[in-house]
C-alpha cells in the first residue's frame, strides 16, 4: 500500500469537499440545539431543499433563484416542525422522523410531477453553484490543489460556523437564546419570548437546511436523485453532538467525518472489504464521542475532587 | 390458492379494455416488477425502453412495478401473476429465488426473469456475460490511462472502477474489468471501490474524486444511480469515465469514453415479442454473451467527436480486435463464482 | 386609593382543577415594606407571578400606578418598574453573572453586546448596596448568597422601583439575614418599594411597614406592623394556634449506630465538597446537622446513602463497612433516607401513591412471589400506610404529582419510616411543607428515636434543628465548625459557626 | 374522560390526514374516494392483500414492542433497525447451517440466536448511554449503518449463497414457519410475535422488572435514592430491546424469505419507533396503531397496482398523520369549552 497517495495534500481539500453537505446539517442542528430543540428532521428538510433548488435551477437556469427557493422550502418544512412541536407540544423527535418520512415521499412524486422521471433526474439546463477559480494560485501546484476552485458553497460553509459563532458568543439575541436553551424560565422572566426565539431558530435552521440540500443537488453535484441526502442529516446531528452544539467544535466533527470517508475512499483502493472501510466513519464517530464523553467525565471528576483542594 | 381472487382480474380487465378502443381482440398484458426504480439511467431504464419498444411494435399492455423492498418484490410478483398478466418479467437477478418459490404456483402464467437463472417449466430467463463485456471496458481504459496526448491524462498506469453495493454481479463486472486491463498491460493497477448503495450519487462521484487523486485517468462505473456521480466527478474534475448498461457517452460529451451496454432492452423486447408471436418456450435461458450482442461497448464517436484528432484511434481498433478474440474464444474472459455460462 | 402604586383585586387563578387563588387582594404603597405570608401552597407565590405576568389572572384586576393592566407578561411588568426575585433563583448556570443580570436588557455597540458598559452599570449597584459579586464567574461557581446579591443586581439594573423577594432569606444564615435586611433598607431609603414573601414570622415583624395574610388560596387580612404580633399574625396564617415546639425527652444514647471517619467528596459547588469530617449517630438519639445551604450537607447525605463517591474515608453503619456501596446495598445494611428534594429524589411524581409507598419493599414478599408482583398486597400495604401517616386523599390509585406539598412528603416519610431501619437519615425533612404537616413530621421523627433507633438530621431550618437534635453538628462549607450539645447550642451561637466563625462552646 | 378524547382524537387525526390525503390526490388529478377504495381493498379484500397487511404488521408490532421497551426506561432506541438486520442474518445462518436438527427445535434455536445477537447488539448503545451518558439517539443511528455493512458483508462473503444474488442459502424446510393465507407471506409468525408481544406486555405491568423500567424511566434520581440500579435497568431494558428486535428479524427470516437478504428490510425500526411516539406511552394502543400502518402500508401496495397511483402519496399521507398524532392539543376545541363553563360555572358561585 502506498500511503503517499492516500495522504497527500489533495486529502485536505478533499476533506474540506466530503464534509461540507455534513456541515450545514450540523449547523442546522447546532442552532436549534443550542435552543434546547433536537432537530432530527434536518435529513427531510434538506431533502426537499435540494429537490426545490434542483426544480428551480432547471426552470429558471438560475442557482441564486435555486437556493433561494430551497431556503425558503427548508424554512417551510422547518415551520411545520416547529408549530407542531412548540404550539401543538408533539414530541420533537416524532416530529423530525415524520418530517424525513414526508420529505422522501413529497420528492418522489415531485419528481414524476414537476420533471416527469422517476428516481434521478439530471439535465444540462440545471445551474450550478459556481466555483471560486482565481489564475493566480495556478502557478503553484500545492495551493492550487488545496485553495482553487472551492465551490462557493464551502467557502459559505465555513463563513457560517464564524458567523454562527460570532452570533452566539458575542450578540443580544445569542445571549438570549443560549439562556433560552438552558433555563427557560430565566428568560421567560428577563422578559424574553422563549417562543418567538424558538420559531426563530427552527426558521434558521430551516434556512441552512436549505442551504445544505442546494449544497447537494446543485453545488456538490447538479441532480437530484431519490433519498440523495442518504443520511448526512443524521450525520450532522452525529457532528452537532461531537461538538457539543458549538459550531466549531461540530465543525471539527463535521471534518473529521469528510476526513474519514476521504480516507477511506482511498483505502477501498487497495482492496479493503468496501462495508468495513464504508462503516469506518460510524465507528470512529461512536469511538471519539464515547472517549470524549468519558475523558470529561473523568476531568469533571477530577476538577470536582476535594483531595485536589487546599 | 388463487381461486378466491377471481374476481379481481376480471373487473380490472374490464376498466382497462373499456378505455381501449384497439381492434376487439384482447391485448397482451404485461407486468414488469423491479427491483429498484426507474430513473437510474441504467439497468431498469434500460428494461423500461425495451418494454416500451414492445409496447410501440405490438400494442401491449404494460404495468409497471418499481420497489426498493424485497418483502415487496415477493408480493408485486405474486399479486401480478394473481391479476391474470398473460407474461410477468422480473428485472434484476434478485428475482431468482421468489420465481423459483412462486412461478409454479401459477402455471398458466408466463414468467420470465432478466439477468439471471431460474428454472421451471413457464420460466424463461436471460442472462448476461457483463465480464465480457467489462473485459473489453478494461483493455480500453488501461490503453487509455497512458495516452498523454489526451487533456488531463497522466503516464501513470492506473485505472479505477466504482461499484453500487458491494453485491456478487458487479464483482462479475470486475473480474472482467481486471482481466482485460492485465491483458494490455499486466503491471496496470487498478482500484476498486463501492459506495455500498445504488442512489448516492454523492459517494461515487467522492469515490471517483479520490481514485483521481490517486492518479487514474479513468474510471468505470457500475453503480446504478451512484454511478451519476461517477460521470459527473469526470466532467468536473476534467477526466474520464466509463458508463454501463446503456449507452451513457453522451450525459457528459468528451469525458466518457464509451460504455459497456448491456443490452437488458433487448432481452426484455425479446422475451415479450416471443410470447407475441407464441414463440415462447419455458425452461430455457437465454445466455446473451457477446457473440448475441447481450454486451458491447459503444463505438466511442461521441469521444471521437469531443477529442478530434488527440483522440486515440488505436483503442477502437484494438477493442475490435480482441472483440472478435472474445468471440471467437480465443481469449476467455473469466466469470465470478456463481456467474457464467451454466 | 390612588396612593397605591400596585393594586391588586378580586384576583382568581386555577390550575387545572386547583383553585391556587380563589380571593387574591394586595396593595402596595411606594415606599414602603410590604410583607406577604401565609402557609405553604397558600398562593403567595402564584399571587406574585400573577403580577410579574410569569401567570395569568383567571379574573380580577391589576393597577399599577392606578392604570388598569390587562395584559401582563414579565415584560411588560419590567416596563412599568416590577422586579422579581424568585424562589427558585433564575439564574443560567452555564452563563456568567454578567450575561445572567444583562440578560434582555443587554448595553449594545450595534449588534454586539457592550460587556464594558455593562460592567460598568453594575459596578454602581454594587458600590451603592454594597453587594459584592464577580462579573466574570460563571453561576455554577458561586454560592447562593452570591447568587442572590447577582437577582438582586439584576432588578434593579432592569431599573426596578418594586422589587419582590420571593422567600429570600430561606437560603441566608441568620448573619446572612441581617445583611440582606440592611440592603433591603437601603433600598427603601431609596425609594424602592418592596414586596417580602416569607413564613418566618420573625423577620415579617422586623422588616415590615404592612403585612398582608393569605391562606388556602384566600386573602385574609392586611395589617399595619405596629397594629399586630406575632401570635395573631400566625393564628391568622393558620386559623388555629400551634405549637411547634415538640416536647424533647432525655435522650438516652446507645451503641454507635453511624461511624464516619475522615470522609472526602466531591461536591456540585466549590464550596461544598467534603472534606475530611468525621461524627457519630447513637442509637436512641438524634444528631442534627446546622449549616447554611450549599456547605455540604446534600454532599455528606450522598455518600452516608450511596449515591455519591467517597473519595477518601470510611462509612460504617452498625459495625458493618458501607463506605462506596451502592444505595441498595447501604439501605440493606439498615439506612432509610427521607431525601431532602421530594420532587427529584423522594418521589416519582408520575408513578401513584402505592406504588411509590412499595418502592422499598417491591420486590420483596408478600408485594411480590419471585418477579411477579401481587396487586392486592400491594394495595392493603398501601392503604394501610396511607391510613397510618394520615395521607389525603387516601386514594393509592392517585398519582403522586397530584399531592400537595405536605401530604407528598408524608408519602415519603411513610415509606421510610416503614423500612424500621437501624438509621434514619433525614434530610429537609419538613422543607416547604406547612405548619401542621411539619408539626405531623417533627412528632414522627421524634418517635423513631424514641424507639431506639439512630437519627440524623440535616435541615437548613434551624429552629428544626435545635428543637429535635440531642446534639447539634454545624457545618461550613465542607468541614465541621463544632459538635453542640443541645443545652448549649442557641441560634446565635450556631449561626456563628454556620458562618464560619468562632465560638467558645465549639469543642 | 381524557381515554376517550384520546381516542377522539386519533379518529379526527386520521380523518384529517385522509382529507389532506384526498385533496393532494385530486390536485395530482386522481379520484381520491376511488384510491381510498382500492387501498382498502389492497389492505383487506382477498388472501393475498390481507395477507400482505398482517405480514407487514408482525415486524412492525414487533420493532413498536422493541421500542417501547426501551422507551420504558427513558431510552430512545432508534437502532432496532441495526438489531433486526442482525437478528435475521444470525437466525438465518443457524438456519441453513444446522440442517439436521428437527425443525421445531431448530426454529428455537434460530430465535433464541437471533435474540442474542440482537440484545448484543443492543447493549452497546444501552451501556455507553448508561455509563457514559453517550446520546442513544447518535449512537444508535450510527450503529444502524454499522449493523447494516456488517450483515452486507457476510451476506456478500463467508455467509454467500454463491448464487449471484447477496443472500444466505436458503434454511432448512423445516424452520420455515408455515405459511397462512397463501399466496401472501403471512406466516405463523404472526401468533409467535403476539405471543411475544402479550408476554412483553405482562411482563411491562405485572413484574418487579416492569416496575423498575418504570421507576426509571419516570425518574432516574428516584430509582437510584430507592435502591433500584439506573444504569442496570437501562442496560437491561435494552437487552429486552434488542432481543424483541433480534426477533423480529428472525421472524422474518424464517417466515417470509426463508434466507437473509441483503438489504431486505428498509426501515421498519423507525416505523416502530413512530408508531410508538404516536400513542404516546400508551402501551394498549401499539398493536392497534401498528396494524393501521400496516394496513395502511400494504394497502398502498394495493392501490399502486390497481389505480397507478404512487406509493409515495400513501407515505405522504401517513407522515401527514404521523404529524397531526403526535400533537397534543390539536383538537382541543371542546376541551378549552369545557374549561370556560367551568370557570363560568365558578365566577357564578363567586
Ligand atoms: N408545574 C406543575 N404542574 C402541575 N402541578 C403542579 C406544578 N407545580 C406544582 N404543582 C402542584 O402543586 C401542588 C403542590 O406542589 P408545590 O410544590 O407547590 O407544594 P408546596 O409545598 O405547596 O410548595 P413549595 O414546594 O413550592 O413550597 C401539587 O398538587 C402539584 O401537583
Ligand atoms: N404551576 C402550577 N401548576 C399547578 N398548581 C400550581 C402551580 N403553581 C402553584 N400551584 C398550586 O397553587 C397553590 C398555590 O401555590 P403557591 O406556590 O402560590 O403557594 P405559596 O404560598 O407560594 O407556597 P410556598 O410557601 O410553599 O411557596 C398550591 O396549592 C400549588 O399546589
Ligand atoms: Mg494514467
Ligand atoms: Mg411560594
Amino acid at each position: 500500500m502506498d500511503l503517499g497517495t492516500i495522504f497527500d495534500y489533495t486529502l485536505i481539500y478533499s476533506t474540506i469537499r466530503a464534509s461540507t453537505p455534513i456541515l450545514f446539517a450540523t449547523l442546522a442542528a447546532v442552532i436549534t440545539q443550542q435552543g434546547d430543540i433536537l432537530n432530527i428532521g434536518v435529513e427531510g428538510i434538506m431533502l426537499v431543499s435540494a429537490f426545490s433548488a434542483v426544480l428551480i435551477s432547471y426552470l429558471t437556469s438560475n442557482w441564486l433563484l435555486g437556493i433561494a427557493v430551497a431556503m425558503i422550502v427548508g424554512v417551510i418544512m422547518a415551520m411545520i416542525m416547529a408549530v407542531a412541536s412548540i404550539k401543538y407540544n408533539a414530541d420533537i423527535t416524532a416530529i423530525g422522523m415524520a418530517i424525513n418520512m414526508l420529505a422522501l415521499a413529497v420528492t418522489k412524486f415531485g419528481i414524476k410531477q414537476f420533471l416527469g422521471t422517476t428516481g434521478s433526474f439530471t439535465d444540462p439546463k440545471i445551474a450550478g453553484i459556481p466555483r471560486l477559480h482565481f489564475g493566480f494560485l495556478e502557478k503553484y501546484k500545492y495551493l492550487n490543489g488545496i485553495f482553487n476552485n472551492w465551490s462557493l458553497m464551502e467557502v459559505i460553509g465555513i463563513l457560517m460556523v464564524l458567523a454562527l459563532t460570532f452570533v452566539l458568543y458575542h450578540t443580544v439575541w445569542g445571549l438570549r437564546l443560549r439562556s433560552v436553551g438552558r433555563l427557560p424560565m430565566a428568560a421567560e422572566t428577563a422578559g424574553i419570548n422563549v417562543k418567538s426565539i424558538k420559531y426563530q431558530i427552527m426558521a434558521i435552521s430551516g434556512l441552512l437546511g436549505g442551504l445544505a440540500g442546494a449544497h447537494l443537488s446543485i453545488g456538490y453535484s447538479k441532480m437530484f436523485i431519490e433519498n440523495m441526502t442518504n443520511g448526512r442529516g443524521f450525520m450532522g446531528v452525529a457532528a452537532m453532538f461531537f461538538g457539543g452544539a458549538n459550531p466549531v467544535l461540530a465543525w471539527i466533527g463535521s471534518l473529521l467525518f469528510g476526513l474519514i470517508d476521504s480516507i477511506g475512499g482511498r483505502l477501498q483502493a487497495y482492496g479493503w472489504p468496501s462495508q468495513f472501510v464504508l462503516m469506518l466513519p460510524y465507528i470512529i464517530t461512536i469511538l471519539v464521542l464515547s472517549v470524549s464523553l468519558w475523558r470529561s467525565a473523568k476531568r469533571r471528576e477530577k476538577m470536582k475532587s476535594s483531595l485536589l483542594q487546599k | 390458492g388463487c381461486s378466491s381472487q377471481s374476481s379481481q382480474p376480471a373487473d380490472s380487465s374490464k376498466e382497462e379494455t373499456s378505455g381501449d378502443n384497439a381492434a376487439g381482440s384482447k391485448k397482451l398484458r404485461v407486468a414488469l416488477v423491479y427491483s429498484g426504480f426507474l430513473g437510474d439511467k441504467s439497468f431498469n431504464d434500460s428494461a423500461h425502453a425495451g418494454a416500451m419498444r414492445a409496447v410501440n411494435d405490438f400494442g401491449i399492455e404494460l404495468k409497471e412495478l418499481e420497489s426498493k423492498e424485497p418483502a415487496e418484490w415477493e408480493s408485486n410478483v405474486v399479486a401480478m401473476a394473481s391479476e391474470g398478466y398473460d407474461l410477468v418479467v422480473c428485472v434484476s437477478t434478485q428475482f431468482q429465488d421468489i420465481l423459483a418459490k412462486h412461478a409454479p404456483e401459477f402455471p398458466d402464467i408466463k414468467f420470465a426473469l432478466i439477468d439471471g437463472v431460474t428454472k421451471g417449466d413457464n420460466i424463461v430467463s436471460t442472462t448476461f456475460a457483463q465480464n465480457e463485456g467489462s473485459f473489453l471496458a478494461g483493455a480500453a481504459a488501461a490503453m487509455f490511462t497512458t495516452k498523454t496526448q489526451v487533456p488531463n491524462v497522466n503516464a501513470d498506469k492506473v485505472i479505477g472502477w466504482v461499484g453500487g453495493m458491494d453485491i456478487p454481479v458487479l464483482h462479475d463486472f470486475f473480474v472482467g474489468y481486471e482481466q482485460g486491463a492485465k491483458y494490455i498491460d499486466p503491471d496496470i493497477k487498478i482500484l476498486q471501490s463501492f459506495a455500498g448503495t445504488f442512489n448516492d450519487p454523492l459517494k461515487g462521484k467522492e469515490l471517483t474524486l479520490a481514485q483521481y487523486s490517486q492518479g487514474a485517468d479513468i474510471v468505470m462505473n457500475v453503480a446504478s444511480g451512484t454511478g451519476m456521480g461517477v460521470l459527473e466527478a469526470a466532467k468536473e474534475a476534467d477526466k474520464y469515465a466509463i458508463g454501463v448498461d446503456m449507452n451513457q457517452d453522451d450525459v457528459y460529451p468528451g469525458h466518457i469514453l464509451t460504455s459497456m451496454v448491456k443490452r437488458v432492452d433487448n432481452a426484455t423486447y425479446l422475451v415479450i415479442e416471443s410470447v407475441v408471436k407464441g414463440t415462447y418456450k419455458g425452461n430455457t435461458t437465454e445466455y446473451l454473451d457477446i457473440n448475441k450482442g447481450g454486451v458491447s461497448l459503444t463505438d466511442m464517436s461521441v469521444m471521437k467527436e469531443a477529442l478530434g484528432d488527440k483522440f486515440p484511434q488505436d483503442i477502437p481498433e484494438k477493442i475490435a480486435e480482441l472483440e472478435e478474440k472474445v468471440k471467437s474464444g480465443e481469449i476467455k474472459v473469466n466469470a465470478y463464482e456463481g456467474f457464467g455460462r451454466k | 386609593m390612588d396612593e397605591y402604586i400596585i393594586e391588586m383585586i378580586d384576583i382568581t387563578k386555577s390550575f387545572g382543577d386547583v383553585k391556587a387563588i380563589q380571593n387574591g387582594q394586595f396593595n402596595l404603597r411606594k415606599g414602603e415594606i410590604h410583607s406577604l405570608i401565609g402557609e405553604n401552597g397558600a398562593g403567595k407565590s402564584t399571587m406574585m407571578k400573577i403580577l410579574y405576568g410569569i401567570h395569568q389572572k383567571d379574573s380580577g384586576i391589576i393597577k399599577i400606578r392606578g392604570e388598569e393592566v390587562r395584559e401582563l407578561t414579565p415584560r411588560v411588568a419590567i416596563q412599568y418598574g416590577i422586579g422579581m426575585v424568585h424562589q427558585e433563583f433564575m439564574l443560567v448556570g452555564d452563563l456568567t453573572v454578567l450575561e445572567n443580570i444583562i440578560l434582555g436588557f443587554e448595553p449594545r455597540k450595534g449588534i454586539v453586546i457592550d460587556f464594558d458598559a455593562a460592567e460598568k452599570e453594575i459596578k454602581k449597584y454594587i458600590n451603592t448596596y454594597g453587594m459584592d459579586i464577580q462579573p466574570n464567574k460563571k453561576i455554577n461557581q458561586i454560592s447562593v448568597g452570591e447568587a442572590q446579591r447577582v437577582e438582586i443586581i439584576k432588578t434593579l439594573y432592569r431599573g426596578a422601583e418594586i422589587i419582590i423577594f420571593d422567600e429570600p432569606t430561606s437560603v441566608l444564615t441568620p448573619q446572612e439575614t441581617v445583611k440582606f435586611f440592611e440592603i433591603l433598607n437601603n433600598m427603601k431609603a431609596d425609594g424602592k418599594s418592596i414586596i417580602f414573601i416569607s413564613h418566618k414570622l420573625n423577620e415579617v415583624m422586623e422588616i415590615s411597614d404592612r403585612i398582608t395574610v393569605m391562606r388556602q388560596g384566600k386573602y385574609v387580612n392586611t395589617v399595619n406592623k405596629s397594629d399586630t404580633n406575632k401570635n395573631e399574625l400566625a393564628k391568622m396564617m393558620i386559623g388555629r394556634e400551634i405549637f411547634l415546639n415538640i416536647e424533647k425527652k432525655e435522650s438516652n444514647p446507645g451503641k454507635k449506630i453511624l461511624e464516619v471517619n475522615d470522609l472526602w467528596t466531591s461536591g456540585e459547588k466549590e464550596l461544598s465538597k467534603i472534606r475530611g469530617i468525621s461524627f457519630d449517630v447513637k442509637a436512641g438519639e438524634i444528631v442534627g446537622i446546622a449549616g447554611v445551604d450549599g456547605n455540604g450537607q446534600s454532599e455528606l447525605v450522598e455518600a452516608l446513602t450511596g449515591l455519591r463517591k467517597v473519595e477518601r474515608g470510611k462509612i460504617t453503619v452498625d459495625n458493618v463497612n458501607v463506605t462506596n456501596l451502592s444505595p441498595l446495598q447501604i439501605r440493606e445494611a439498615g439506612v432509610a433516607h427521607i431525601a431532602e428534594d421530594r420532587n427529584t429524589r423522594g418521589l416519582n411524581l408520575k408513578m401513584n401513591v402505592a406504588e411509590n409507598l412499595v418502592a422499598l419493599k417491591y420486590d420483596k414478599e408478600p408485594l411480590a412471589q419471585g418477579i411477579v408482583q401481587n396487586r392486592k398486597s400491594i394495595e392493603s400495604f398501601a392503604k394501610q400506610l396511607i391510613s397510618t401517616f394520615d395521607i389525603r386523599p387516601n386514594n393509592p390509585w392517585a398519582l403522586a404529582g397530584s399531592l400537595s406539598g405536605g401530604n407528598a412528603q408524608k408519602v415519603v416519610i411513610a415509606r421510610e419510616i416503614d423500612a424500621d431501619a437501624k438509621l434514619l437519615i433525614a434530610a429537609q425533612p419538613t422543607r416547604g411543607v406547612d405548619i401542621g404537616a411539619t408539626e405531623y413530621i417533627r412528632s414522627k421523627i421524634n418517635k423513631v428515636k424514641e424507639e431506639g433507633k439512630a437519627v440524623l438530621l440535616i435541615s437548613a431550618d434551624l429552629e428544626e434543628v435545635l428543637s429535635l437534635s440531642d446534639r447539634i453538628i454545624v457545618m461550613y462549607e465542607g468541614k465541621i465548625m463544632g459538635i453542640l450539645n443541645a443545652e448549649e447550642a442557641n441560634e446565635e451561637n450556631v449561626g456563628i459557626l454556620m458562618m464560619g466563625g468562632e465560638t467558645e462552646v465549639s469543642l | 374522560m381524557e381515554q376517550t378524547n384520546k381516542y377522539l382524537n386519533l379518529l379526527l387525526t386520521i380523518l384529517l390526514s385522509t382529507i389532506i390525503g384526498g385533496l393532494i390526490m385530486l390536485f395530482l388529478g386522481h379520484n381520491p374516494i376511488e384510491a381510498y377504495i382500492q387501498l382498502l381493498r389492497g389492505a383487506f379484500v382477498g388472501k393475498l392483500n390481507f395477507g400482505t397487511t398482517l405480514q407487514k404488521f408482525v415486524p412492525l408490532l414487533l420493532t413498536s414492542v422493541a421500542f417501547l421497551v426501551a422507551s420504558r426506561v427513558g431510552v430512545f432506541n432508534v437502532g432496532v433497525d441495526g438489531e433486526l438486520y442482525l437478528g435475521a442474518i444470525a437466525a438465518a445462518w443457524v438456519g441453513f447451517t444446522f440442517t439436521s436438527v428437527p425443525g421445531p427445535i431448530l426454529i428455537l434455536m434460530c430465535l433464541a440466536i437471533a435474540v442474542i445477537v440482537g440484545a448484543a447488539w443492543a447493549y452497546i448503545p444501552g451501556s455507553l448511554k448508561a455509563y457514559l451518558g453517550v446520546n442513544e439517539i447518535c449512537v444508535t443511528i450510527l450503529m444502524n449503518y454499522v449493523a447494516t455493512y456488517i450483515t452486507s458483508y457476510l451476506v456478500n462473503g463467508p455467509l454467500s449463497a454463491k448464487t449471484g444474488v447477496p443472500q444466505t442459502p436458503t434454511i432448512a424446510e423445516g424452520a420455515q414457519l408455515t405459511k397462512i393465507l397463501k399466496p401472501s407471506q403471512a406466516n405463523t409468525g404472526l401468533f409467535i410475535a403476539l405471543a411475544i408481544v402479550a408476554i412483553i406486555y405482562w411482563i411491562l405491568q405485572n413484574t418487579t422488572i416492569g416496575y423498575r423500567f418504570k421507576s426509571v424511566g419516570l425518574n432516574p434520581m428516584h430509582a437510584e435514592y430507592v435502591g433500584i440500579n439506573p444504569k442496570k435497568t437501562i442496560i437491561n431494558s435494552m437487552l429486552l430491546s434488542g432481543a424483541v428486535g433480534g426477533l423480529a428479524g428472525a421472524i422474518e427470516v424464517l417466515g417470509v424469505y426463508g434466507y437473509f437478504l441483503d438489504g431486505f428490510s428498509s426501515g421498519v425500526g423507525f416505523d416502530g419507533m413512530l408508531v410508538v411516539l404516536m400513542v404516546k406511552g400508551d402501551m394498549k394502543m401499539v398493536p392497534f396503531v401498528a396494524f393501521f400502518i400496516a394496513a395502511l402500508k400494504a394497502g398502498a401496495l394495493g392501490m399502486e397496482r390497481y389505480t397507478g397511483l404512487p406509493k409515495s402519496i400513501v407515505d405522504t399521507i401517513i407522515a401527514i398523520f404521523i404529524i397531526f398524532a403526535t400533537m397534543e392539543n390539536l383538537f382541543s376545541f371542546y376541551k378549552k369549552k369545557r374549561i370556560k363553563t367551568v370557570q363560568a360555572s365558578v365566577s357564578e358561585r363567586d
